[in-house]
């Protein structure tokens, strides 16, 4: 069975090899300050305690005054899993965070899958560019305040968004 | 009037019911010719015109009922019923779809080289109806008995390649260049092997004159030569393109290749010509292997080759459902490493058996077949355990020893959710 | 093994080849003589004389008999079948519906202090061109008034076409499906078969008791 | 995708996504808890009765529901029967993209047939089945269900016998298959892939072992493991974890209680309100780990829902699989990996 750490003693273990990376800490979650999150997660993938190799999820959500990147990791060796969080663009401007691709190739998907639709920005990611809508279209649809039914989306649409044949 | 043609009784019979008094069909009674005398030429042109009609038409129709029947036998091997709503057991679905083909509009790519484009459809069809012009497929019942029937086939298929490489070029398409270089790679490969395959054929009968070789075949040479028939099959199927060898058409990458760029009419001969490669693959093989239009006597000896003929094709067709395709470097090493040695084999057995017995009879060639055969499946086995991919020795069971270490250790007992709760 | 491997799979394919297929022909198929003499009702010898031109069409390989379709009752079709006498218009299928297709409109009827306030239904659209047949409105439906169907052909050219209108409700055939419809299961309905006319038969009634349930659970499994 | 060839061999693929994007993330923000299981049908439509579970999963963790017993039985039966029909799809599909003429495929679909067939039985719809409930199932499974499961697990091992003896020993599939879009298991890790790809690597993860849901503890299944990580590995594992899970229906039925199919309308009302929070479920799907995160603001409806699509994140390593490769090898990679468009655009 997986076990689950928890978010105190997480938050604790984290506190001992980067100290002042922890903001707070609840149940099963720890939220990170987001300019530590590289060496975080540099950290709890290699170091001996922790052993995350696997980055089962990265997602993002629209708390209309903050956004929150959610990363849920799994450790294969210890069979143990935990939940990182981060709150990012504080008053919805300049929302940006380091990308883990460095460290976790699996996020290089889901990181643009995060910029395309959240329009969370991930500084260091080897293609930053959107993955399931075109460049150039307007806005990140899953953000609260984008406005659906815009008609003019679809004629901003290139002929052929493979640019060739 | 040379004697070839006096031998080939459908020329025969026409000529001499048009032109009655000739010297040359004293031998049989007709009463008068149709024509007056001194027109001799004109029956002469007369009947060559109608055996022509009568083998392009026949050739034409018998592609028709060989289209329907591949689909039919498709349908069958997948557990399907195959096509059955038009005409009776869904004869006329071929027939409909050539009409619905040809009205459909024909079109021709802006960037294509017009002319090029235009010829390549004739270009394929051509060669694939002129082999049929040596091939006996009764007794008398042919169009010409060439002397160097064999080379000439060898010849005439081979210019499908050519039709190819000027169908993908003149589309002006990548992918269709891509499955003409395929195309190219696989002819100059198989057509080595099938050369020689045909060579302990040659010997055995002593002759390239298809007429020849099939009065030659006391025994069926499929039993005298298996390996030859073994080789010559292989490369025939990857000659035509056809499953396991379908690199140049491959659905699955190519999307049809040279035939990208093709619409109506034109698409229709290359589907034409691609049936027509089958049709004329498996009457070579009956001729050369399955001893042609030879059987037994009450039974037309027509209706031998046609029965030979459908067996064949149902081998081919059979093939074609079963295996997956080959990708390209396998292909080609599959040629040079594997057919290509076999031939060798085959060719030096059978010059040494031809040198014991020059002139075999029905029981020395019975006496070929059972030194043949072993050393058929030894030689068969050995390039197949040469070149063979060996599966895995064992692939399971690996949970005891995985490659990674998981699950191994577990997280210090204070951190755990629910213990941690405990603890403070 | 080596070698072995492709002549295993030609008799696959050669034993595939014997087996009769398995595709199902839809709305008809081809039959020869002894298939239609079946359906025709006679024996082959009967067939051949009484119906000359038939038999020969048979042999041709030309003569066709329809084919039903192997559904299971609780298929989620369209041509959904309603009960007016059981719906109350309390629009739980078009607050149920995730995509918002299903539009009614009802207005006070006449006041009786003995049925209760009822209702008059204006409107009941359901727009089947959008529909994807996901059932949550007749799960929502307190009181069976709304079932799926069994049909499912209904090509149209025009998409406006597709929209059941209340009064083709009312009028189409009551085949109700199955689906989220136990009393149906329990009865042995067969809406391939039979249609139900009184719509008292369509809903729930009595709650079976817990050792019916218990005894049936355990039969069957 | 961009690819770029140089004569017959790969130089650079570059994959462009998207032209399947519905918005399913979006859309599941303006619907109930019960709606959005429709929505959840339409992610990996070869495989929607697991959707289906991943996604109730998530539900029942957030909302705190406790599942009622047949109902988990039913969803685990109704799931692993969908594990095999998505299995034989791939198989049937690597097949055909090797060129085999559609035979192998229609031998695949025409066993996945029954099980829909089974499907139509259980809940009226064969691909987009919406059966699962939070809770458990909408409706128990008909009398005659039962009898035709017996006979359809029966056929399913006929089939998968058959497709063995047809492929599995195959020259020709092993020469196109074995030591082609080799992975090694560290890579594949740090890569997020899981699922079958994982377990071809020789990597024991499966979670129906490892973070047993359901009632996935009390079965007994072996893990079907193979080190070479090639796309034969791939494609071997897929077969047998197909007869795995006729194996672990076989135990289902023999377990399986009576009772109701989901909890009363007292307890799981029609519209789930959510306590405020978050919750993360992950289940092995098909094609890997499939995870739903939802996120909840006390309404009907979510307030977030991101859905962890395997078969987006299987296609990380495609380049590393692909370039120096032949092109001939090009559609058999896509096949072994098994990718379903509609869950990687969602």
């Amino acid at each position: 069975m997986t076990t689950v750490w928890s978010g105190t003693a997480l938050a604790e273990a984290i506190e001992a090899f980067a100290p002042g990376s922890v903001e707070s800490s609840a149940g099963t979650d720890v939220w990170l300050k987001p300019e530590s999150i590289s060496t975080v997660c540099e950290g709890l993938k290699t170091r001996s305690e922790f052993k995350f190799d696997l980055l089962s999820s990265l997602t993002a959500v629209d708390y209309i005054n903050h956004f929150e990147v959610v990363y849920h990791l799994t450790s294969l060796p210890m069979n143990s899993s935990a939940v990182l969080k981060s709150r990012v663009g504080l008053g919805r401007s300049d929302a940006s965070i380091a990308s883990v691709v460095p460290i976790w190739r699996g996020a290089d998907y889901q990181e643009r899958e995060v910029w395309d639709l959240m329009g969370i920005r991930f500084e260091g990611h080897p293609n930053h560019k959107r993955i399931m809508l075109w460049e150039g279209y307007p806005g990140h649809p899953l953000r609260k305040d984008y406005v659906t039914y815009d008609q003019s989306i679809a004629s901003s649409a290139p002929d052929d968004r493979d640019g060739g044949e | 009037m040379n004697q070839a043609m006096l031998d080939n009784s459908l020329w025969r019979n026409i000529y001499c019911v048009l032109a009655g008094d000739s010297a040359q069909c004293a031998s049989r009674d007709y009463s008068a010719g149709l024509l007056p005398g001194g027109l001799e030429w004109l029956a002469f042109l007369l009947a060559a015109a109608a055996i022509i009609g009568l083998v392009i038409n026949g050739i034409l129709g018998g592609v028709i009922v060989l289209i329907w029947g591949e689909r039919r036998l498709f349908g069958r091997f997948q557990s399907r019923t195959g096509p059955n709503r038009w005409g009776p057991w869904g004869t006329l679905t071929s027939v409909a779809d050539a009409v619905k083909t040809m009205f459909k509009e024909d079109l021709v790519p802006a960037d294509a080289d017009r002319i090029l484009f235009n010829l390549a459809p004739i270009l394929i069809a051509a060669p694939a109806l002129l082999v049929f012009s040596v091939i006996p497929f009764g007794v008398g019942t042919y169009v010409a008995d060439l002397n160097i029937g064999l080379l000439f086939i060898m010849a005439v298929t081979s210019l499908t390649t050519l039709a190819v490489l000027t169908a993908a070029w003149s589309s002006g398409n990548r992918i269709a260049i891509l499955s003409a270089l395929r195309s190219v790679a696989l002819l100059i490969s198989y057509e080595i092997p099938m050369a020689l395959a045909v060579v302990g054929v040659i010997m055995l009968a002593g002759s390239m004159s298809l007429g020849d070789i099939i009065a030659a075949q006391g025994v069926p040479f499929i039993l005298v030569q298996p390996l030859g028939f073994f080789v010559f099959f292989i490369a025939a199927m990857a000659e035509m393109a056809r499953a396991p060898f379908d690199l140049t058409e491959a659905e699955s990458e190519l999307a049809a290749g040279y035939l990208n760029d093709y619409a109506s009419m034109k698409f229709g001969l290359f589907f034409l010509a691609e049936f027509m490669a089958e049709l004329s693959t498996s009457a070579i093989v009956t001729t050369l292997f399955l001893s042609g239009w030879r059987g037994f006597d009450p039974i037309p000896s027509q209706f031998w080759f046609i029965a030979k003929l459908i067996a064949v094709l149902f081998v081919i067709i059979w093939f074609r459902m079963t295996l997956p395709r080959l990708r390209v470097d396998q292909v080609l090493k599959f040629a040079w490493k594997g057919l290509f040695e076999l031939t060798m084999i085959n060719i030096i057995v059978t010059a040494i058996l031809i040198a014991i017995w020059p002139q075999p009879t029905t029981g020395q060639l019975w006496m070929m077949a059972a030194i043949n055969w072993p050393v058929a499946i030894i030689s068969i086995w050995g390039v197949s355990k040469l070149l063979g991919t060996p599966a895995y020795d064992k692939p399971q069971p690996t949970a005891e020893a995985p490659t990674y270490p998981v699950a191994s250790e577990s997280i210090p007992a204070g951190s755990v959710l629910g213990a941690e709760k405990g603890g403070d | 093994m080596i070698g072995l491997g492709l002549p295993r799979g030609f008799v696959v394919t050669l034993k595939n080849f014997i087996r009769p297929p398995v595709t199902e022909q839809y709305p008809d198929r081809h039959v020869g003589l002894l298939g239609a003499a079946k359906e025709a009702g006679m024996n082959p010898f009967q067939f051949l004389v009484k119906k000359p031109a038939d038999s020969l069409k048979a042999i041709a390989g030309l003569a066709t008999v329809p084919v039903a379709v192997k559904q299971s009752p609780r298929f989620r079709g369209n041509e959904f079948t309603y009960f007016e006498d059981r719906c109350t218009a309390c629009a739980s299928c078009a607050k149920y519906c995730p995509l918002g297709i299903i539009e009614i409109v009802s207005v006070p009827g006449k006041i009786d202090a003995q049925e209760g306030e009822s209702y008059k239904l204006e409107v009941f659209d359901i727009d089947i061109g959008r529909c994807m047949f996901c059932g949550l409105c007749v799960e929502a439906c307190p009181y069976d008034a709304l079932h799926m169907g069994t049909n499912f052909e209904r090509s149209k050219y025009v998409r406006d076409e597709l929209v059941i209108t209340k009064e083709e409700l009312f009028d189409a055939p009551k085949r109700p499906s199955a689906f989220y419809r136990p009393q149906f299961e329990e009865k042995g309905f067969d809406p391939f078969k039979e249609t139900i006319e009184d719509f008292h038969d369509a809903g729930r009634h009595e709650q079976k008791t817990y050792d019916e349930l218990k005894k049936k659970w355990v039969d069957e499994r | 995708m961009r690819v770029m060839f140089d004569g017959e061999e790969i130089v650079d693929v570059e994959p462009i996504f998207g032209y399947l994007h519905r918005g399913s993330e979006k859309l599941a923000e303006e619907r109930t808890y019960t709606q959005i299981i429709t929505l959840t049908d339409r992610m990996d439509y070869v495989s929607s009765m697991l959707n289906n579970q991943g996604y109730i999963l998530a539900v029942e963790k957030l909302a705190g529901i406790e599942p009622s017993p047949r109902g988990v039985w039913l969803r685990m039966i109704a799931s692993e029967l969908q594990r095999i029909a998505s299995h034989l799809v791939a198989t049937g599909f690597l097949l055909q993209d090797l060129g085999a003429l559609g035979t192998p495929l229609i031998y695949a679909m025409r066993e996945r047939e029954n099980i829909l067939d089974l499907f139509e039985m259980l809940c009226g719809a064969r691909i987009t089945n919406s059966y699962l409930r939070p809770g458990g199932v909408f409706m128990d499974a008909p009398d005659e269900f039962w009898p035709a499961l017996d006979r359809g697990l029966d056929d399913i091992v006929n089939t998968i016998d058959e497709l063995e003896t047809y492929l599995s020993g195959n020259e020709i599939v092993f020469s196109r298959t074995k030591g082609t879009a080799v992975l090694p298991p560290e890579l594949l890790i740090n890569a997020s892939i899981t699922g079958p790809m994982l377990r071809a690597s020789g990597v024991d993860w499966d979670l129906r072992h490892r973070a047993p849901y359901d009632y996935y503890d009390k079965i007994s299944f072996e893990r079907i493991l193979h080190t070479a990580s090639d796309n034969y590995a791939r494609y071997w594992v897929r077969v047998q974890e197909a007869r795995e899970s006729v194996k672990i229906i076989k135990q289902c039925i023999e377990q399986i209680e009576p009772g109701e199919v989901r909890p009363s309308f007292d307890e799981v009302p029609r519209l789930i309100r959510p306590p405020a929070g978050d919750a993360y479920a992950a289940i092995e799907g098909s094609k890997g780990e499939l995870g739903f995160y939802l996120v909840s603001d006390g309404s009907i409806a979510p307030y977030r829902m991101h859905v962890r699509a395997s078969s987006l994140i299987n296609l990380t390593l495609l380049r590393e699989m692909l370039i120096g490769g032949q092109f001939g090898d090009l559609f058999v990679t896509f096949g072994s990996v098994d990718l379903n468009m509609g869950e990687v655009d969602r």
